[in-house]
């Protein structure tokens, strides 16, 4: 399939051809002729068009299969047992199985990246027009869109010339799910192949997306300094009438702004969110206040303190409408997708639906018009604010948890279902005894999952037990974080580009994704810090951007306090929501496009060439529990960039591992010479799941290096992994005489012990490549 | 608890599940028998206490009387440098068993395969899918748990056990080995 | 999410803007001034526009969950234990993490037929250019598109028309696939609406595909009298070089056809099939010979008699590259779907690539190109043959089964492997004393499916001996089938509008989808046999359609030779492949157009409440196991068409059971009046899935009638129902009472024993409505 | 084959299954404790001997001593008829199963809700799925089979047996009802 014909609409709203007007014929690719690069090879690349590259990675990072069941029951000749060599009815065997089920995950993503992108352009585009100019940032960003570029070989200026980039993610998603049907792909590789496909429309989607927000509801615009927002529980004045927002699609909530500030009730009421919609609203108006990632649903809800909720689209709880009914907060749905079994009332009067949740008649309401959402909620929230006092259905005081806690049985039922496998019956009968904090401990590692309590005989509310238990820790939640600056500038690019090719940044360390964390949020914050600390590029996005900005440090100050919000050596660059990851994959690509002035226009092979071998990239996914994450960390993978990810994410179905005992896996073209010489088992993987947050940290050092690195650079990341590997896990890494190519290579202060080491390893002196994985780059090399 | 429900509630494995390691001599046998084992050790261990010692350093014992190499994950090995036990290898537990999947590996010493991989101390959801890894993709490699609960996806697992009936199992085993 | 604007391609290969040219600005809408029918209120429906109709159906046809897994391990909080009323880490429900799989299946089946349809457009519209008239029918067919129509509000002329269609389907499907995304929709009811949605976007992307091959392929144009095709393993001329083409677009099968053709080598070469391609290729050309369903891919290549296997996609066996590897067939892969790791040699010499094949340096390769699969096809099947020599790996003789049937050590995996539960050790037992009729027997009601033989730990071919031991029986598989005819032409629609709505035909029943059959194909024949003698209309389609003409009756005539192809009161209508289901339900659709002349364009509801009511069609899958096949089940019930499925269709997790027993459930407007009256519980259920043949029988017949079937009709049907549950059940049926209104529905020749029943059931008059479930209906209802 | 495996190997439930019905004792003492019970009697039983008894025969006896209505799915009346035993109703599986989840479902005759449902007689995979959307949706009612496989997502169910095993424990309930 090729898609490279270009849309263009025509807006025939209930009409036939007699009333045809309104005719906009902005064509996508038309303002490409403000644009002279001329077309690469690979513009819309179809489900095949890049799997050579893919197949090349692929190859080298072999998929480890972890089946999180030994069955297949995708259709009805199943369940298929696949455990062994079996094969099920269909043919297909484990590994394609597998590798099947990671395909629906990314796609399942993708289209949840794609489809809220083409929601809220339209409704973007509605609002202020299709001919409304991108701007991403007002000074310094000129590669607006970075991913579309590479991508689809188009340079978008205005919000119309998005649609064509998303009917071509719709069209690549509805290929890509397809390949999932029963009796169709049959080998893992290909699979594989559709799966980095998917990642790589997700990124546009997430591009899209965010583009189109930053430009259309003036949200920071790449700007470094772009200001701190209150950040945790404890912010909130919960003397005022309190509104929640959860989801990711952002323009319910705008509005929820704008007519408080119509109406003069700025200071009135307070907006508070969580997951992404909680970060786009901060950028939108810096007085919202974010709670915290989706493990904040189910506490900040029970606290009682929201006193209307409004949901929109993705990681939102799916009870959210029973526990927001069990504290008397109306809940308003404004999506298509989440619609709850609610009645539809976009089309009732403002004053009948804000009666009705006044009174009580109705707990919740889909409302599918945001600018009706934003009265309605508001208006809520100030009448029932003083009818529902705040109730909770956390318990009330130490007495009542006592007593709560006495009728366990420890039939250990709780903690089974735990996923952190937390000592829960433990802590409750300490708990029944007076002594809380075992509880209170938990609260720091619980994942606010509730999975603990509906298996409990008793009716034990175990996870309010928890969070009343840590009543104080949650009133001290009064964090800050910088909010979503979006895109990188193309200054800040060419300013970090040498640095970072040759090793004085010794690489960019990005904190994305979900709370499923093994321990809790603090690690994240611990990590973000200690890379900062030791100079790297630190981004964040989404639920692990706030995680980051919830602890304090000696001095008091959060991680967003201590360091700069600039895309520098030592900056904490908080990009924004889940769809800001584009960014962090943009500012690799302007790496290889503005700072090494590769082709950029459907170019893709090449600039993921480059990304791979030279700039010292790493995803981190801490939490990553959703198909979002996955896809997103699929994108980062076909563009070369290594992904680690917590414990849980051995459940993503397999990993993509390295061999570095292998020597000739690690064998790269050498563009000047057109050898294939040893380039070394850098980056050593693709996909990683690491036990600890020790052990990620050790991982994430080594996995900044790339064959490209001059020596200057290599011994400055050889440094900081061994300097880590020493105090995390002890000792000199057994394995870093294969990350030495020349004894410059060698950190200055550890050159006696890594010496002897080398020796006793008997490792031999190899040359540095000018590294590529394509042929065709041979001899083509320029200086970057 | 039912002794062979994964102690997770929910993961479930399908058809294929371990055998019951009941009596401390079926694991002695199974060692015995191992051309070549392996044990990896997660930093869970450290939490343990095996009738008053440290599981650690009941796994040392273990590792010296059965002369079977330590393959260390996480920060484990400050454990071990701790107490004068150098680890045979510093390695990701994901990194290890993916080797173990490759029948041509010649082991940390370059000399010959591995024919038993025992684990202990992952987090259970981890072990859980590495261990299924192996279960499907190793089938050269045995696989064994020391945990205190069961693992469906080993080829030999602990039932759930009370960690005062698991501690004595985990000893007996260990004494058995020395002689 | 609107999506009102219709989409203009621009061709811009490969080009930057200063070589654009070439642009072709047919505009979908435009032609739409050939159409002066006022649009209606509903077209290109967003996920939520239809939903009260949805939740109109649901709540009489609730769904009754059988849930596959007591788990749901979708992201990685999980798995997730979901039992009783247990909640996952996102706080989903087991009734809604039900739905949202049978969501995601119904998406990856849209997908599919979307995805082949874009796939099958794109090709001919670069072949035959996007002005290619659409032509389904040369006489009698003026509504050509009854579903894009209704859907869509629009009318497509040119197959460039149908591209704005696929756009919209596109977008849906990534939607809709969004909304299964974790911690997203929480409501079963809301996931079930969205089920709709996807299967009358699956509708959609049939009618695409199959009126643009069609048009474009000179297919059979609605013709009641297409030629019948050979059907069967035993039709194949062995002596000849022979070609197998395997899966659903039919492309690269047409290209061995024509090239054949140009080389005149017709009657040289055979070319079978399996699956859609199969009976698509018939439709090209009546030389093709059509093998089987699905069920016999395993079979046919393990008999030897290809020399060639060609797959592209959908409904291909995942180890095909591996069973004919072990036959030394090699196999050539056309789809970017289904790559199988195999080589991309698309920009090869023919040469080259035909001579890799013929010396066995390649067993297969991918080739997108498919005039050059034509000839590489050809050329290796002719070469190839004479080495081959038919090499198959089935056991050869009786000597061979015995000696394997020897090894047998009673383990009885296998049987519990088997789909079927069939009795394999004991007929293996038996073949092992030298009695080989208990493998013959179980020949009939196999699957094919090959689960049998991994586990077996003794290496017994078990499908194999089977197979061998029915050797006499696949010789004599010499079938006939009519070649998929297409549409059905208006003036057969004005003939049977009346008749139907009156009762004079008792139904129309549909026999489409998979071979996933509880006891082998002859049920299939033997049902469509039945109703086609009881003067139903029977429409085929899909591997349904093969099955049908799998069996001869004491003349030794097939189903295709006894019956006629029109659409009349006894005919058996094969509209073709899976992507012809688009006809039966367009079939249904123009009932309601043409004969009752409801207005068509863009008016979903009152259409599909009109079929609901007035029109006794039911769908059966007795086979189903595809995504495609619950994709299409999905878009009969949102027309209101109950659906029949085997006893495997329990497996796609829930049915839509109505409550006959539940009074108040049955109400509707009587349109006339306004009034709510009781309508009787027809049609009693949406979903059904029967336990055997003989009660799918007795279940089709009652699910036939409709609230507004005249007294005449209704004994008619009565009649039907009754006197196959005497003969299949076993005396009169005991709810017989609930489908009398007044003595005059009961059937005449059955008058005293039913009202004895009535007497003893207190039966009770009631009026005949004019029935509607919308309230808007009321008073607009026109005489049809 | 272990007793409580599913029949058909892949047919994996989850944590929660079925219990064992190791001697006769334990399923009549569930049926006499049972307030309202009824039997779903499907096609499947057509093909059992018991003893050299045909299984209806077995079936009809069990629910006159117990006074059990029985349900006949698909053709399965016609052999009832045979015999001289109506029915108290004829109907699909899945339409008396879905109506079983309604806890307000007065049953057959009106009267009152089941409390227990014996299922025997259904394709495998069939009685598989349907006990588990009642295992799942209708936790008012008891479910039991009397096949002669293990069936996880009854309440309870025989292990695997052999016919003969089987066989008799079918003879001893039926025999003990009737005290
Ligand atoms: S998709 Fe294949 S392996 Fe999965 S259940 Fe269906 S036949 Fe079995
Ligand atoms: S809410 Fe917390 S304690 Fe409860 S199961 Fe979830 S993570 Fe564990
Ligand atoms: S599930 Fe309930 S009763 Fe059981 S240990 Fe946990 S809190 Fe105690
Ligand atoms: S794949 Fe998931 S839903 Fe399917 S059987 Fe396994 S655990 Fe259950
Ligand atoms: S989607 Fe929900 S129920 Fe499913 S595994 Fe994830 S958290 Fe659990
Ligand atoms: S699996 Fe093999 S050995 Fe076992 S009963 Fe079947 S044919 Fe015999
Ligand atoms: S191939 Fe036939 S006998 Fe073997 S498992 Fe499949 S249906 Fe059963
Ligand atoms: S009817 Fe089913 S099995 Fe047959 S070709 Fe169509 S989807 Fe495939």
């Amino acid at each position: 399939m090729s898609r490279k014909g270009v849309n263009i609409k025509i807006k025939e709203l209930n009409s036939d051809i007699a009333q045809l007007r309104d005719i906009s014929l902005t064509i996508g690719a038309i303002n490409n002729d403000t644009w002279d690069e001329p077309m690469g090879p690979t513009p819309f690349p179809s489900l095949t068009t890049l799997r050579n590259w893919d197949l090349t990675l692929l190859n080298r990072y072999k998929p480890f299969y972890l089946p999180f069941c030994d069955l297949c029951c995708l259709c009805t000749y199943g369940k298929c047992d696949l455990s062994g060599t079996k094969r099920g009815a269909c043919g297909i065997s484990m590994p394609a199985q597998q590798s099947r089920t990671v395909l629906i995950t990314a796609c399942i993503g993708a289209s949840t990246h794609c489809g809220h992108a083409r929601h809220l352009l339209d409704h973007l585009i509605e609002k202020y027009g299709g001919d409304f100019l991108i701007n991403v940032g007002d000074t310094g960003v000129e590669v607006e869109a970075p991913v579309i570029r590479l991508v689809c070989g188009i340079k978008p200026v205005t919000l119309s010339d998005l649609e064509p980039v998303l009917d071509y993610c719709e069209n690549q998603i509805t290929q890509l799910l397809a390949v999932t049907h029963t009796g169709q792909e049959g080998y893992q590789l290909d699979f594989e192949s559709k799966v980095l496909h998917a990642g790589m429309i997700d990124q546009l989607g997430m591009e899209v997306a965010d583009i189109a927000q930053i430009s259309a509801l003036g949200f920071p615009k790449a700007d470094p300094e772009s200001s701190l927002a209150d950040l945790g529980l404890g912010t909130v004045d919960t003397g005022k009438p309190v509104i929640l927002v959860i989801g990711h699609n952002v323009p319910p909530s705008t509005e929820i702004i704008d007519y408080l500030q119509k109406k003069s009730l700025t200071s009135d009421v307070e907006v508070t969110g969580i997951c992404c919609t909680a970060l786009d609203i901060t950028r939108y108006s810096s007085k919202a206040k974010i709670i915290g990632p989706i493990s904040w649903q189910l506490r900040y809800i029970r606290s009682g303190i929201p006193d209307v909720v409004v949901i929109d689209e993705q990681c939102v709880r799916a009870d959210t409408l029973q526990e927001s009914a069990h504290i008397r907060a109306p809940l308003i749905a404004t999506s298509e997708k989440n619609c709850l079994g609610l009645p539809d009332r976009t089309d009732d009067p403002v004053d009948e639906i804000v009666h009705d949740f006044i009174t009580g008649k109705q707990t919740g309401a889909l409302i599918l018009d945001p600018v009706k959402v934003g009265e309605v909620a508001v208006r809520t929230s100030i009448g029932i604010a003083p009818l529902r006092k705040k109730h909770k259905t956390l318990p009330k005081d130490t007495d009542a948890i006592i007593a709560l806690a006495k009728k366990c049985t420890q039939c250990v039922l709780c903690r089974r279902a735990c996923p952190n496998d937390l000592p829960l019956p433990a802590a409750i009968k300490a708990a029944a005894q007076g002594n809380l904090s075992g509880l209170d401990e938990i609260y720091d590692d619980c994942l606010g999952c509730g999975r603990c309590e509906p298996p409990c005989a008793q009716k034990i509310p175990i996870h309010s037990l928890i969070v009343a238990a840590a009543g104080k820790k949650t009133r001290d939640e009064t964090y800050c974080i910088r909010t979503g600056r979006g895109a990188i500038q193309d200054v800040e690019i060419r300013k970090v580009g040498g640095p970072i090719v040759l090793g004085e940044i010794p690489g960019i360390v990005a904190f994305v994704g979900c709370a499923n964390y093994p321990k809790g949020s603090r690690e994240v914050a611990e990590m973000c810090m200690e890379f900062a600390k030791r100079r790297y590029i630190v981004c964040t996005s989404g639920c692990s951007a706030m995680s980051a900005g919830m602890y304090r440090n000696e001095d008091g100050k959060t991680a967003y306090e201590q360091y700069s919000g600039h895309f520098e050596a030592g900056g904490i660059v908080n990009v924004g929501s889940c769809v800001s990851n584009a960014h962090i994959a943009g500012a690799a690509i302007k790496i290889a496009s503005i700072f090494a002035k590769r082709p950029l226009r459907g170019n893709y092979e090449e600039i993921a060439d480059y990304v791979y071998n030279r700039v010292g990239a790493v995803g981190v996914a801490w939490g990553a529990m959703s198909q979002k994450a996955a896809a997103i960390a699929a994108g980062f993978w076909r563009l070369g960039i290594p992904v680690v990810v917590g414990p849980h994410g051995t459940k993503y179905r397999r990993m993509l591992l390295g061999r570095s005992d292998k020597e000739e896996d690690w064998y790269v073209y050498d563009a000047r010479t057109g050898k294939k010489v040893y380039g070394g088992p850098v980056p050593e993987h693709l996909f990683f799941a690491a036990e600890t947050k020790e052990e990620a940290m050790v991982m994430i050092a080594k996995l900044t290096m790339r064959p490209n690195d001059t020596s200057k650079g290599r011994a400055n990341k050889l440094a900081n992994y061994i300097d880590l590997h020493k105090r995390l896990v002890g000792g000199i890494p057994p394995d870093v005489h294969l990350f030495v190519r020349t004894l410059s290579d060698v950190p200055l202060t550890m050159k006696d012990e890594i010496v002897t080491h080398l020796h006793d390893h008997s490792w031999k002196e190899n040359p540095i490549p000018d590294p590529t994985l394509l042929k065709r780059m041979i001899h083509k090399e320029k200086e970057g | 608890m039912p002794m062979t429900d994964s102690w997770q509630t929910a993961e479930i494995p399908g058809p294929k599940k371990a055998s019951l390691i009941i009596k401390p001599d079926i694991a002695d046998a199974m060692i015995r028998r191992a051309r070549r084992p392996i044990m990896v050790v997660g930093h869970g261990i450290l939490e343990y206490e095996v009738e008053g010692r440290k599981l650690i350093d009941c796994l040392i014992e273990l590792s010296r009387r059965g002369k079977i190499p330590v393959v260390a994950t996480a920060s484990t090995n400050q454990e071990f440098l701790n107490r004068g036990f150098s680890p045979s290898a510093l390695m990701p537990a994901v990194d290890l068993a993916n080797r173990l999947t490759d029948a041509r590996w010649n082991g940390l010493d370059g000399k010959d395969s591995y024919d038993l991989a025992i684990f202990v101390g992952l987090p259970y959801y981890m072990e859980w899918t590495i261990l299924s890894g192996l279960k499907h993709f190793a089938p050269h490699v045995k696989t064994m748990t020391l945990d205190c609960v069961y693992q469906p996806n080993a080829s030999w697992s602990f039932p759930n056990s009370s960690i005062k009936d698991w501690a004595a199992n985990l000893t007996c085993i260990v004494a058995n080995l020395g002689d």
